[in-house]
């Protein structure tokens, strides 16, 4: 009730514009997508729905969108699996260097995708390391782990110590309190942060295009190919109008377990 | 794992081994090689590196050559108009879904803001370059005012998308810092006969700070890194431009010097942003 | 020095084995169509069916990120432009071909045959798969008179300032220093990739020029076809794909070869030496020189057909066609400087002479570029 | 003039659960009674709540007024509306006969201490305490000598720098005070301030809190439900249930003549002779409280007085606390009452013997007091 | 042999701040003195904090046994370490004559109710009172029988399948005991148990506490930091101070004889007499204590009988308490007492009326208590 009427007048435009602004280019891209023209002009020109079956019916597309999901999947894996090992020993333990980790974990994600990308392919390329999707999974797990590990280090922050504690006195040893529980308050962090460390895997570009190997393009890969090819434009704006309507799912299935906690980037 | 259990120095190697093996071995290892490339020589032909064979030409070049100057300064400095850009259109829609809101509001808000940022980045780049482009919408909205579009060559387009793209990651973590805000504090500074602005320059503004700083980490460093956006909607060169054309085209070695440059700064920002507390809200 | 540059093996197959299932390409975007743009352009397929070897391709985005994906040893082969060749064949990446292995080999135009771009010592290291000059396009709407040389682009002040369309790569250099040969004899410029530093600085201050007067740069061909229909650009360099794109949608663009001759392409099918497929690989490359697909590919691209069965299948595709391209026409091709690789040594056996190497380029197009 | 002046306060929170409403404890008066035994079902979430039902109240100027009642009965809404933080549904506030029902917090000339202190976390305990005085643009050079004249006063002199982070409980609560008191309000308003601190920390601070108000003579409303905070502390105060005031009057008044069943309980313990015991015993019917401390033990032989109501029955439990000794006595007229005997002379040993002795209790009649079903 | 055996119990908290310990509450017993007046410096952070300094303790089977002192005072730290959650840094645990000092908590027989209760937030009540039974594989029929048992014996029966989330403060409480009750451990921890709940409910719990242990016959041990809830529940009690024992015995013991200064101070009010003043009223040097409640009032010039030690003074203050009422007279041969009378017949008006009064005071001489400066 601090505010005066006119300031919270003030803002609900602001907000109001900030939604608009972040929504315009998503609107545009969605008209575009039923435009007949190859080239993109405005204003449309017409109404076609068939760039939408030239889409589904173009398998690079397909085999872009399967070697993205496979390696979310697997680079979320991953993640998950370090990100709350990393996170559990920051917060349950006391040792030197504890400070240290948490700047560790934030590095891949902080230093420029160009970086890390460069970085990688040097030193698979030193080591004769095969490029393909394994190579794709190592560049995204890398700052994947931050997400899942501030996620995981949130919750275990405000998770008490007594329950784990309490199942200790109860009988349990300290595998079955982990996975009853430990594990179970985790458990929409956990959820929240594979989520997202998953969307950000599934639309990394610029590490991806550095670790990639043949036949292992994924979808923001085809994107920035075709973006290139003129006569690949609508399929482009049909794929990406449909990757963002399915980003809804992610966020909605966050807001859902998280409730308002998803709201923090938790990165 | 009753052995296990007075053993906390063992169960702690146990947990960490993976992480930092992971991030300390492949990851710091994988930097660690890059910043060797730096300091090694390459065949003038064939591009390639050889290992071992120490010189410095790399970071003689970036000294002695202007533009590489030109370009971190523009790079940096563009960093700090997106930052500042992102902040200001950022605390508003923050302030408003963490204070006044309603609770469903709030949730509609946090998923509006959080969708754009799980939708594929390129394609968003890519709806900002139909929209810049001629005989694109922006242009056809300006006619009528007898302006020109930009064109697809202008810097201010990279201002504009990017400040777009990264919108979310400074909404996000101002919002998380403001809700954290107790609702007594504002009272308590109201009651202590503080009006709006007063609260708001000396309570809020504090407060909110360390989430300001946390989202600035992501408009800062991705700004600073990116390269398809410059590319796709101007053309002008960034940091990440010149250290993309090098790493295939060129010299890899002066790629991996070049690199150092953001690897320093967003380093440096990291300390000093962990200093400020920011870690706690990213 | 050439640095590394190991002696290549001779040993080639002598025989093409059973084919493998798969086929790791790097291609030029549109090099290898499955129809997906338009079902009367698949040359994919086909061989895909005959042979039972899965095509999977990646494009490059320029000749060096070509190289670089040819050198992670993760690809069997693929079609590189004159200026990665040059770089592949001296690190010993590729390996010689067999050509007698090839049965469409022998029809293929005696001009690309053995060329320093496709050949070392006289061994062959790969196959064309066809050629191209880079045009000068113009708007033929504001550009009304066709234009016979490259000066619209390179004179000062010129009247289209701020809608020159520029290829944004630093082999344009090249094209410079084409435009210098004719204009400023004294420099003595005798192949326009390798430059001394007089040279190269005459090319330099004429691309500065040429910046200062508005030039746009085009790093992916969209750009550059996408900013002729909105009438943002009105003359340039292009390739002939590009106007064939815009004259299918109605655009009033057409093309020219000016008269000093022009950089270009002629792109050759190259096998890496550890290819993990190279039966299927020496099966692709023969496919590339049938008539059916070299015909489509080369229609597709708006370059040359490689051998008069080509030409011939392409006409039925565009009538037309291997006019438009010079197919048969050497004279032409005469004038055309096939991309190559600027190197210290001059690319020459004379060790008095040293030329600006790509890296120089490379910082040359930044600065011109960047500042 | 009276310092406050409510009249007929009325708020209710509107349909959506509200932001304070911690799930599961937002139904009124659910907290007491409903701890065993209660039904599992729960109220509906989405009807209005009535967390005030109507107050009329007059403060006087220089009082130690409390406000008591169990979780949920509207004393912090109350508050919160005198400090302007809520506004009311209904009625209106008047201070020093100005009428502030629609005034800005800032704009009234009162001051609070927040149960969980709300200090602000990043400034020192001397920015916290001249916070105040510098938003009013109080010059420096007397902003210092006030600040450092309320930390003397809560006896925090030397503690400027240090940061609210680095405090006990106790010594938040005395910065929190300090600096509600450096603005000279003329009425402070008070919500638990001594609920999260420790039994021993709490008395202390009782006495000092006393001792301050008495010092500066500002007018305290004090909320609190702790009965025996209120009875020591206050000069009147109000006990609140159900958002309506049950009785108001001075500690003797409410503690020795509860208006309401509900008062008799919730203000010390509360023995009940209802029905036929209370026929028995004190010969009308009705439902009768006697407080444990004014019954005396006897012989069962003994005769009581004229004026005493008596009782025989069996000593079931002893239960020793120290200054005190408590008995329960199983009357054998039927039900139950607790004896609160001091250990004056008697020990300890003495005390716990009488387990299952037969005794006498008598008490003076004057100290049956009806109750209402209120 | 002895339910339990501590044997030169030490613990220290290494240097580094440690997790349990809120900046700036980490020094020893810093909670209730250093609240006001103490020094602004603060102890060095990197000390070692010594949270246990050596304490020998042994409790009977079946006992009510408390563990009462200050905040900071080693209470929990050393129930931490019997349950298993601390390793000591010195000394040895034995239960039951079996030495435990190096066991894990599970395999302890002990089971420890927690201050903030500890349920599993995302099992049902039912689930969580079984856990125990199921992690150690007892078969699906009797453990249904004992949780049913057990949640009988708290009196929820029928809340098997609420969430924690949906019980009041006084439920959780009640689910926490059923869930350690039902593994019939031989030996209950319990972490100032009441210390979330309001002073109502927490009365309440007391007595069914205390009825429970009785019926069950486990040895409860029982933190608190509330003197009248050590005094009293337990069959004996020890009073820690800054990581020791300062005296061991039965509430009446403790109360009545305390042993030190320190435990005079904590348990009860303590009337200290020193110097001139306890030469001038009980005839010898040295410091003494008497309870407040021990104290007659009477008129001045009244003669003490000859076993009785007598005082004249008047009354400066007098607090009306309900039950009580509190008088702090300042004696004429200096200092000040406390009297505390139950208002047996005095009705308050009379007793406020008496401030500025002057009077006798009056008590026997055995209670007088001589204590040392522990
Ligand atoms: N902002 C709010 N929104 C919805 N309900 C509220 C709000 N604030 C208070 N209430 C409800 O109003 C009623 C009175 O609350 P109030 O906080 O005034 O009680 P209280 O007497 O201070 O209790 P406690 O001793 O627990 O602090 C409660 O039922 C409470 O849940
Ligand atoms: N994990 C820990 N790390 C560091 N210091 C600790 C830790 N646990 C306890 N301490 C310190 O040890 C001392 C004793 O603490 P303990 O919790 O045993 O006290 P307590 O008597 O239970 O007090 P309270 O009544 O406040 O619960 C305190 O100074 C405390 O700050
Ligand atoms: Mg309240
Ligand atoms: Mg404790």
């Amino acid at each position: 009730m601090v505010e005066s009427r006119a300031v919270r007048i003030a803002l609900r435009i602001a907000t109001a514009l900030a939604v608009s602004f972040l929504y315009m280019p998503l609107v545009i891209l969605a008209i575009y997508a039923f435009n007949p023209s190859r080239l993109l002009v405005w204003p449309p020109t017409g109404f076609t729905l068939g760039w939408f079956g030239e889409a589904a019916a173009n398998p690079a597309v397909i085999r872009a969108v399967i070697n993205s999901l496979l390696a979310g999947a697997l680079a979320t894996s991953i993640a998950l699996v370090l990100g709350t090992l990393a996170a559990y020993a920051v917060q349950r333990y006391r040792f030197f260097g504890r400070e240290s980790i948490s700047f560790l974990l934030v590095l891949p994600i902080a230093l420029p995708g160009v970086v890390t990308g460069i970085a990688l392919r040097t030193t698979f390329t030193t080591f004769g390391v095969d490029f393909g999707l394994m190579t794709i999974v190592i560049g995204h797990a890398t700052f994947c782990v931050v997400i899942v590990y501030n996620n995981v280090i949130a919750r275990l922050r405000r998770l008490p110590r007594s329950p784990e504690e309490a199942s200790a006195d109860l009988g349990a040893d300290a595998a079955t309190t982990f996975r009853r529980i430990t594990l179970p308050g985790m458990r929409t962090a956990l959820l929240s942060g594979g989520l997202l460390a998953f969307a950000l895997s599934f639309d990394e570009v610029i590490v991806t295009i550095f670790t990639a190997g043949p036949g292992t393009q994924t979808i923001p890969m085809w994107i920035y190919q075709a973006i290139g090819r003129p006569t690949e434009l609508p399929v482009v704006n049909v794929v990406a109008l449909v990757l963002v309507l399915l980003s809804v799912i992610p966020v909605w299935l966050a807001q859902r377990i998280a409730g308002g906690e998803a709201a923090s980037l938790s990165r | 794992m009753t052995w296990l259990h007075p053993r906390r120095g063992l169960q702690l190697r146990l947990l960490l081994a993976g992480p930092i093996g992971w991030l300390g071995v492949v990851y710091l290892g994988a930097l660690l090689i890059l910043l060797l490339n730096a300091f090694w020589t390459k065949d003038s032909f064939t591009g390639r590196v050889e290992p071992f064979s120490w010189t410095l030409d790399a970071f003689d070049s970036l000294i002695t050559v202007e533009v590489y100057r030109t370009i971190a300064i523009r790079t940096v400095v563009m960093a700090i108009l997106v930052t500042a850009t992102d902040a200001l259109i950022a605390f508003p829609i923050a302030y408003y879904m963490a204070r006044i809101a309603s609770a469903r509001t709030r949730g509609l808000l946090v998923i509006a803001v959080l969708m754009p940022l799980w939708a594929a980045y390129l394609a968003k780049v890519y709806a900002w370059r139909t929209i810049i482009q001629g005989k694109g919408p922006l242009e056809w909205v300006l006619a009528p005012f007898g302006i020109a579009g930009p064109g697809l060559d202008e810097i201010a387009n990279t201002w504009l998308v990017l400040s777009y793209l990264w919108l979310p990651y400074m909404i996000l973590p101002i919002y998380a810092s403001l809700e954290r805000i107790p609702g007594s504090l504002l009272e308590a500074s109201s009651d202590l006969g503080a009006r709006a602005g007063s609260t708001f320059r000396r309570v809020i503004l504090p407060l909110a700070f360390p989430g300001v700083v946390a989202g600035s980490i992501f408009t800062f460093s991705l700004t600073l890194g990116d390269y398809i956006t410059p590319d796709l909607v101007s053309d002008t060169k960034f940091i990440g431009n010149v250290i993309y054309d090098n790493s295939s085209l060129g010299s890899l070695p002066l790629a991996a010097a070049y690199s150092l440059l953001p690897v320093a700064i967003m380093i440096v920002y990291l300390l000093v942003a962990r200093r400020l507390g920011a870690f706690e809200s990213l | 020095g050439t640095g590394a540059s190991p002696k290549p093996s001779l040993d080639m197959p002598s025989s093409i084995g059973e084919a493998e299932d798969e086929l790791n390409l790097i291609i030029w975007a549109g090099y290898a169509e499955r129809g997906e743009v338009d079902p009367a352009y698949d040359w994919v397929t086909p061989f895909e069916t005959e042979t039972g070897c899965k095509v999977n391709t990646t494009d490059m985005g320029s000749s060096a990120e070509g190289v670089q994906l040819m050198e992670s040893g993760q690809y069997d082969g693929g079609s590189f432009s004159g200026n990665a060749t040059d770089r592949l064949m001296a690190s010993g990446t590729v390996a010689p071909v067999n050509v007698s292995l090839l049965s469409n080999y022998a029809n293929v135009f005696e001009g690309l045959k053995n060329k320093a771009h496709n050949s070392k010592d006289g061994v062959a290291y790969g196959v064309p798969h066809g050629r191209g000059p880079n045009l000068l396009a113009y708007n033929t709407e504001v550009v009304t008179e066709a234009p016979t040389s490259w000066d619209p682009i390179w004179e000062g002040g010129s009247e289209y300032a701020g809608k020159i369309s520029i290829y944004g790569y630093s082999d344009f250099i090249a094209d410079a220093a084409i435009h210098l040969m004719e204009t400023t004899p004294d420099l003595k410029i005798t192949n326009p990739y390798q430059l001394n530093q007089a040279q190269f600085d005459a090319a330099v201050a004429l691309l500065e020029a040429q910046r200062d007067n508005g030039a746009v740069y085009w790093a992916s061909y969209s750009d550059q076809v996408s900013g002729f229909a909105a009438g943002d650009l009105v003359i340039g360099t292009t390739w002939q794909f590009q106007v064939n794109l815009l004259q299918a949608e109605g655009e009033p663009v057409e093309a020219v070869l000016p008269d000093e001759g022009s950089t270009g392409w002629s792109d050759t099918w190259m096998i890496h030496k550890d290819a993990a497929h190279p039966n299927c690989m020496y099966l692709w490359m023969n496919h590339m020189m049938s008539a059916e697909a070299n015909g489509q590919a080369t229609v597709w691209f708006g370059e040359a057909p490689t051998s008069p069965q080509a030409c011939t299948y392409a006409e039925t595709l565009s009538p037309g066609h291997c006019d438009l391209t010079h197919a048969t026409d050497e004279a032409y091709y005469s004038k055309i400087w096939y991309w190559a690789t600027p190197r210290a040594d001059c690319a020459d056996t004379d060790a008095a002479t040293t030329c600006k190497d790509q890296a120089a380029w490379t910082e040359a197009w930044t600065s011109l570029t960047g500042s | 003039m009276p310092a406050i002046r409510l009249e007929g306060l009325v708020k209710h929170f509107g349909g959506e659960p509200g932001r304070r409403a911690p799930a599961g404890g937002g139904t009124a008066g659910g907290g007491v009674g409903g701890a065993a035994g209660g039904s599992p079902g729960g109220s509906a979430q989405n009807e209005a709540i009535v967390a005030v039902a109507g107050i009329d109240l007059e403060i006087v100027d220089g009082e130690f007024f409390s406000m008591l009642g169990p979780s949920g009965s509207g004393k912090t809404t109350t508050l919160r509306m005198i400090a302007g933080f809520e506004r009311p549904t209904a009625g209106r506030i008047v201070l020093h006969g100005r009428d502030v029902t629609d005034l800005p917090p800032f704009e009234r000339d009162v001051n609070t201490v927040f149960q969980d202190y709300a200090l602000f976390p990043h400034m020192s305990v001397g920015e916290n305490v001249a916070y105040g005085l510098m938003v009013r643009k109080v010059p420096r050079p007397e902003r210092e000598v006030r600040v450092a004249d309320a930390l003397r006063m809560v006896r925090l002199e030397g503690y400027e720098r240090r940061r609210p982070g680095q405090l006990s409980g106790g010594q938040r609560q005395r910065v929190a005070l300090a600096r509600a008191l450096v603005n000279r309000p003329r009425v402070l308003l008070l919500d638990e301030p001594l609920g999260a601190l420790d039994l021993k920390l709490r008395e202390e601070m009782q006495i000092e809190l006393k001792a301050i108000q008495q010092a500066v003579g500002i007018t305290f409303i004090y909320v609190t439900h702790d009965q025996e905070e209120a009875l020591t502390m206050s000069d009147r105060l109000a006990v609140f249930n159900r958002g309506r005031i049950e009785q108001l009057g001075t500690p003797a008044d409410v503690y020795e003549r509860p208006a309401t069943r509900f008062v008799a309980g919730f203000v010390g313990t509360s023995n009940l002779l209802t029905g036929d015991s209370a026929r028995a015993i004190i010969g009308s019917a009705g439902t009768f409280t006697v407080r444990p401390e004014k019954i005396h033990l006897v012989d069962p032989a003994a005769t009581p007085g004229p004026d005493e109501a008596s009782a025989t029955g069996t000593i079931r439990e002893v239960v020793y606390l120290g200054p005190d000794t408590r008995y329960i006595v199983a009357l054998d007229a039927g039900g139950e009452l607790v004896v609160t005997q001091q250990n004056l002379a008697t020990s300890s040993m003495e005390a716990l013997a009488a387990k299952g002795r037969v005794v006498r209790l008598t008490w003076k009649r004057q100290h049956n007091l009806p109750v209402g079903d209120g």
